[in-house]
């Protein structure tokens, strides 16, 4: 009793909700019982705010924007993983320059114009850390914000010297012939840290502890498909997203996670913080909610 | 040349110089599209349904946001159009909120209302709120002082001035102001679509954005501009009609 | 239009009376300039004042006064002894730039009904009433046309319908006649004078024409320009009713109006 | 100015400061969440901090200069088109249709084409903010044309002017009050385009500031810039308000 | 202000002169009505032709149609026998509604200046002519005045000044001395004779005062109204110069104007 069997789930046009996706495909949520809407929000960071409102019961944030809205001093507690950095995941992601500049190390970053579709978001901050391992100061590459669906063009244009991007946007901008892959830092990172997990407000897990079970279920029976037949996953993925299967199927979904763990949020509070991200300090055991 | 057809050259012209251009530089963009495959998609958008249920949700908050501010700024601008002490007092505050962007108060208003219509209408009546009161107290200001001089003469209590004197001599105006409201209403909603509400067509270009479908967001782009025109020319013939003869006989002379 | 026919019931000059309009020592700047200067004037109720005086003396200026549309610099303006601090419906005023004081978005019929409405004449009556007004000002077909499309002088007549509408205790005219035809005029002067004998309304009016001022007034008043003051008074002792011909050819017509020529003629020198 | 004008100003800041009391007390209450809602002191802390440690004072500059820029570049643009449609036929047959098609559009969907074309450059800002704020002085600058006294036309007329003489000599003027009322309209458009700009497309400036604070959820830092904002609003209003009042002298003269 | 001593140049009444301004059967209809009604019209050079008639009749009408500002409906008004089919800038008009046709925001020596700037007058020589236009109609001291700041006869002597500063060859003038008091009317009545005799300038001059017709005029018709046509010509023999004392005693004068009133009286009946 109490339990709410109807709920709705925010996620972003990406694969990492996939699992979720999928669940709402195959049936797997209404096989517990659940009734779940999947919205779509266009940009992530709006996420925190519509589980606040009560727009969506639980949504699919990043880790830095989960992180700053609870340093922030939003009540949202992480109920399930999402996706999780792995080999593909990490391989998608590149710094992409643009014709007529070439980065044969890391220190070539210097001085130059780089376009992150985020500032202080995924990319950005696994970037930052990247050069920061590699001895590069980050304070001396010069950031700006491009979002991915103008990349191309400004790539093109010589706007910015080098985009961080992701599949299918790589292989796109390689195709049209406007640059090259100037470093796979996904790659060089090598992590296996979430980079979207599902959230919820402290309010309403606590009280809705049933229905979290029965999402939680569904969600890794979600998981297991979509690792195991991608090609579920990216009919899923377009059928949510609304986009052309085409372009869905150029890039592997990244790898669905339903499990979450303290320590892998802590190695993101960690560069987070030492980025200046984070102002207070957050207490891990009271993020999670397992 | 007919007189229907004058207004098509100067788009035409454009359209095949911008397709001639896409096909001369074969075009690869994200953002642009060749004219014709824009043509395509909106053909296509047209025979699917999500492109009217995202109209209709698009223009009810337009309209009901659009109703709701100008009713608040026409009241606030009259006021003050004829209390010069309430106009002064009032001054810093009006104009210190005026410029904040309704776009800026967007994260609160979703907490607030969450997503969906409430929200985008608060904010849209927000941003029509301004045009209007400004437009309005202007138009008061600009009132023949001699018409004002006949109210104070015969006495007509602070509501007869306003309907029988104010309104009339100033609709004209008004009505250029509701106008520019309107086109800034449509705007507004779009965008709040844009940057969070996931309805209507602001949502539908993001979706197509987000697909890498530069047609298809180029198509709704143009069906956003349809959409403004018609408004605008629904607009213009209720403003005809509305003042008639009154009017023609001001062009006579 | 009828030409009154019974002996007038108000003095000549009613200077005995308490005054109705009051100007106590008042005194007008406007954009930095002494317009009027210590002007003292008392109208009794009922008294046809007419005012002349050089273009630019302070004509209207005076009248804006009396209607209680400009307030004194110093000295004060009372209307039976209250002072006017705003303007009041029983006082009427007929502007000299009657283009600019009708509703544009009216009829003659609207313009007229303004007044009517204000004063909560109910609906039913209007019309007979606004009718019978047009009439009056000789407009009786043309109470459907906008001011745009009327003539000048159909304008100012219009304007005085409205303020007749009003039923007002004091009437001030500035210029009302300007630009009407030498017949109209005289038409409506008389109209005027039935209506004042009729009603005992006290008349305040503006004229530059000095024939037209002293065969309507009980007390023709002549400005000083620069600034404007007072600088004749001539009480016309005229019998009245008054008559268009008779009137103007009596002796004591001519000499009052030599009189004011020459006061004008210098006041211009 | 007069003493009496001095002593309005100070009781419309007294209102506005009582209104920040207001602010407060509802903070204070917390009858909106804090972490949506900072009371003004909060905000106020954030300003100071955000001043002093430098960053805040170049992204004024950075809005300062699109707005400024953007909104001479639309008033130009705007008084320019207005002028000529309101006077021509022919543009008003050929052009002005067009133009009614791409008002309407949500400069936040034109903001990737105008990348498109233009990269991410100051140049596109200035386009995309002329572009949104031309309108106001646009149909101000066409009406006012329309109701100019025909009566001026016909002394033109008679006069011969030539066709540009009326446009300067009797239209502009006529309609200055309109256009100067959209220019000010346009101002605070210009600002909130400048900020949106900054938004949607990361240039440098308040807008980027709030984005930023508002996805940090720093809602302090947000009020901050929302705060600066409002300042600057009503700075350049009240300099607009002024060179208004200078211009239209002819209008307050009179009875 | 001068009056002129020589003896006239024009003949009395010109007709036998080939016409300036022809009204060839001209009827016009304005919002479905017919407003003149197939008037014919000739106007000499030089000559000075005044028009009077009922409120609403039709002057106005009349005078923008030779001014060019309407087209008739049918017939033509031709000007030195060329169709007139747009204002010229050889013809100016004195509006009747004097507060509509100035510039508010321009000072008077701005509206002055708007017709010198519009021929070509070089910026050093204007203000020279405009005090001088100024001092003409009796303004000197007013030029940074705004209209709004002006009282209605100054308005309308500036609106005389403007048209002066064009040179005109032929001044349309629609009761220009409306808003005026007596004197000042005199001398600018003598200050336009004169200006006619100096510069052999063509005049029509709308008035509905019936004296000030017959001391200007060369020939004043009346129109009918209802529509308006021509209902009476004189031609006026009185020898120029006119002079305002001697002239108006002439049994001649007296005996037109008894004739004229005659017809306006006729005409409203
Ligand atoms: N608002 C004003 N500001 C400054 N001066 C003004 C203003 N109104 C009128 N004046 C001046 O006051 C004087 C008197 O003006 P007013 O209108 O009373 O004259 P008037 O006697 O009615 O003249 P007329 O017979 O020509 O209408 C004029 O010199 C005029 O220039
Ligand atoms: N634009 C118009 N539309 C319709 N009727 C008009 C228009 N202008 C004038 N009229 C009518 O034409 C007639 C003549 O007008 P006009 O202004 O020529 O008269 P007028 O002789 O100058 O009168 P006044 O001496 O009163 O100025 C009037 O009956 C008027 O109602
Ligand atoms: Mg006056
Ligand atoms: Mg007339």
């Amino acid at each position: 009793a109490g339990a709410q069997n109807k709920i709705q789930v925010g996620c972003t046009a990406t694969s990492d909700c996939a699992s979720a996706m999928i669940a709402v495909d195959e049936g797997l949520f209404k096989k517990q019982g659940l009734a779940v809407e999947m919205v779509l929000i266009g940009i992530n960071s709006n996420i925190p705010a519509a589980i606040l409102s009560g727009s969506v019961q639980i949504g699919g944030p990043t880790s830095t924007v989960f992180l700053q809205a609870a340093d922030g001093g939003l009540d949202l507690v992480a109920v399930a993983g999402a996706s999780v950095m792995g080999p593909t995941s990490n391989g998608n992601i590149a710094a992409f320059v643009r014709n007529g500049i070439t980065i044969k190390e890391p220190k070539d970053f210097i001085g130059k114009k780089v376009g992150a579709p985020g500032l202080g978001a995924f990319l950005h901050v696994l970037f930052v850390k990247w050069l920061v391992e590699k001895g590069v100061d980050p304070k001396k590459v010069n950031f700006i914000e491009v979002t991915f669906p103008t990349q191309m063009d400004i790539i093109k244009s010589g706007g910015v010297d080098a985009v961080l991007t992701a599949e299918p946007f790589v292989t796109r901008m390689t195709n049209a012939g406007t640059g090259t892959v100037g470093a796979r830092y996904g790659a060089e990172l090598n992590r296996s840290e979430p980079i979207i997990f599902y959230a919820a407000s402290r309010d309403w897990a606590e009280k809705n502890p049933e229905t979290l079970r029965k999402f939680r279920a569904a969600i890794a029976e979600g998981a297991t498909i979509v690792n195991e037949t991608p090609e579920k996953a990216w009919a899923a993925i377009a059928k949510f997203t609304k986009t052309p299967i085409d372009l869905v199927r150029a890039a592997p979904p990244n790898r669905s996670d339903p499990t979450l763990k303290p320590e892998q949020l802590a190695w993101w509070i960690d560069i987070m913080a030492s980025q200046k991200m984070l102002q207070g300090k957050l207490d891990l055991t009271k993020l999670i909610l397992n | 040349m007919p007189h229907w057809l004058k207004p098509l050259v100067l788009p035409v012209a454009l359209i095949v110089l911008f397709e001639a251009w896409a096909r001369a530089t074969d075009l690869q963009s994200d953002s642009l599209a060749p004219p014709s495959a824009i043509g395509r998609a909106l053909i296509e958008a047209l025979g699917s349904g999500e492109l009217w249920i995202a109209t209709r949700d698009t223009l009810a908050s337009t309209l009901a946001g659009l109703l709701i501010g100008s009713a608040i700024g026409l009241m606030l601008g009259i006021a003050l159009g004829l209390s010069s002490g309430f106009n002064r007092l009032m001054d810093v505050t009006i104009e210190a909120i005026r410029p904040i962007p309704s776009i800026a108060l967007l994260p609160i208003a979703l907490i607030a209302f969450g997503f969906g219509y409430r929200m985008e209408i608060v904010i849209v009546a927000f941003a029509c709120i301004w045009p209007m009161l400004i437009l309005s107290r202007a138009a008061i200001g600009g009132i023949e002082p001699r018409l004002l001089e006949v109210a104070r003469l015969l006495r007509l209590t602070s509501a007869d001035r306003v309907r029988k004197i104010v309104i009339p001599a100033a609709l004209p105006r008004i009505f250029v102001a509701f106008r520019l409201a309107a086109g800034i209403a449509l705007i507004v909603a779009v965008t709040c679509e844009i940057a969070i509400n996931p309805i209507g067509l602001g949502a539908s270009i993001m979706a197509a954005q987000q697909a890498l479908r530069a047609d298809l967001m180029l198509a709704y782009l143009i069906w956003i501009g349809a959409i403004g025109f018609a408004l605008n020319a629904g607009l213009l013939l209720a403003q005809n009609s509305l003042f008639g003869r009154a009017a023609l006989a001001e062009i006579a002379r | 239009m009828t030409l009154p026919s019974i002996t007038p019931l108000r003095p000549a000059v009613a200077s005995a009376r308490k005054p109705q309009i009051a100007f106590d020592r008042v005194s007008l700047d406007l954009g930095g300039k002494t317009i009027l200067d210590t002007v003292n004037l008392d109208v009794a109720p009922g008294e046809f004042l007419c005012i002349i005086g050089a273009s630019g003396c302070g004509k209207t200026t005076a009248l804006r006064l009396a209607a209680g549309l400009y307030q004194p610099t110093s000295g004060r303006v009372t209307f039976d002894g209250v002072a006017m601090t705003a303007p009041r419906r029983d006082i009427a005023i007929v502007f000299q730039d009657y283009g600019k004081a009708l509703l544009p978005w009216r009829t003659a019929i609207g313009n007229v009904s303004l007044a009517l409405e204000t004063a909560g004449v109910p609906k039913p009556q209007r019309a007979d009433r606004i009718e019978e007004l047009l009439v009056k000002v000789g407009l009786p077909f043309h109470g459907d046309k906008y001011p745009a499309e009327m003539s000048g002088g159909m304008q100012q007549r219009l304007q005085i319908a409205r303020c007749l509408a009003q039923e007002p205790k004091v009437l001030l005219m500035d210029e009302p006649f300007g630009a009407l035809d030498a017949m109209t005029r005289q038409s409506l002067q008389d109209e005027v004078l039935e209506l004042v004998r009729a009603s005992g309304v006290t008349v305040i009016f503006v004229t530059h024409d000095l024939e037209e001022a002293i065969y309507l007034g009980d007390r023709v008043i002549g400005l000083l320009p620069h600034p404007g003051r007072v600088g004749i008074q001539c009480a016309i002792d005229l019998a009245r009713p008054r008559d268009q011909l008779t009137t103007r050819e009596q002796p004591q017509f001519l000499a009052l109006r030599r009189q004011l020529f020459d006061f004008i003629k210098a006041s211009e020198a | 100015m007069r003493r009496p004008d001095i002593l309005w100003r100070l009781g419309s800041f007294a209102v506005a400061a009582a209104l920040v009391g207001l602010w407060q007390l509802t903070a204070d209450l917390k009858l909106v969440s804090p972490v949506f809602l900072p009371g003004p002191d909060k905000a106020w802390t954030a300003l100071i901090r955000g001043f002093s440690s430098g960053d805040l004072m170049a992204k004024l500059l950075g809005t300062l200069a699109h707005m400024l820029y953007g909104w001479l570049c639309a008033s130009f643009v705007g008084i320019a088109l207005g002028a000529a449609i309101g006077a021509s036929k022919t543009m008003r047959d050929y052009v002005a249709p067009s133009l009614e098609w791409l008002r309407p559009l949500p400069v936040s969907a034109i903001i990737p084409i105008a990348i498109a074309l233009f990269g991410l450059t100051q140049g596109m800002a200035l386009f995309v903010i002329a572009f949104g704020a031309m309108w106001p002085m646009l149909l101000a600058t066409i009406h006012g044309f329309a109701v100019v006294e025909p009566r001026l036309y016909e002394v033109a007329r008679t006069l011969h002017m030539s066709r540009l003489a009326v446009i300067v000599k009797i239209a502009l003027p006529s309609a200055s009050p309109d256009i100067l009322a959209g220019m000010r309209l346009s101002l605070t458009v210009a600002l909130i385009l400048s900020v949106v700009c900054e938004i949607l497309a990361g240039l440098d400036g308040l807008g980027h500031w709030v984005l930023l604070s508002a996805r940090a959820f720093r809602s302090a830092d947000l009020f901050a810039g929302v705060i600066l904002l409002g300042i600057v609003g009503y700075v350049t209003a009240t300099a607009m308000a002024f060179a208004e009042r200078r211009l239209l002298r002819w209008r307050g003269v009179g009875h």
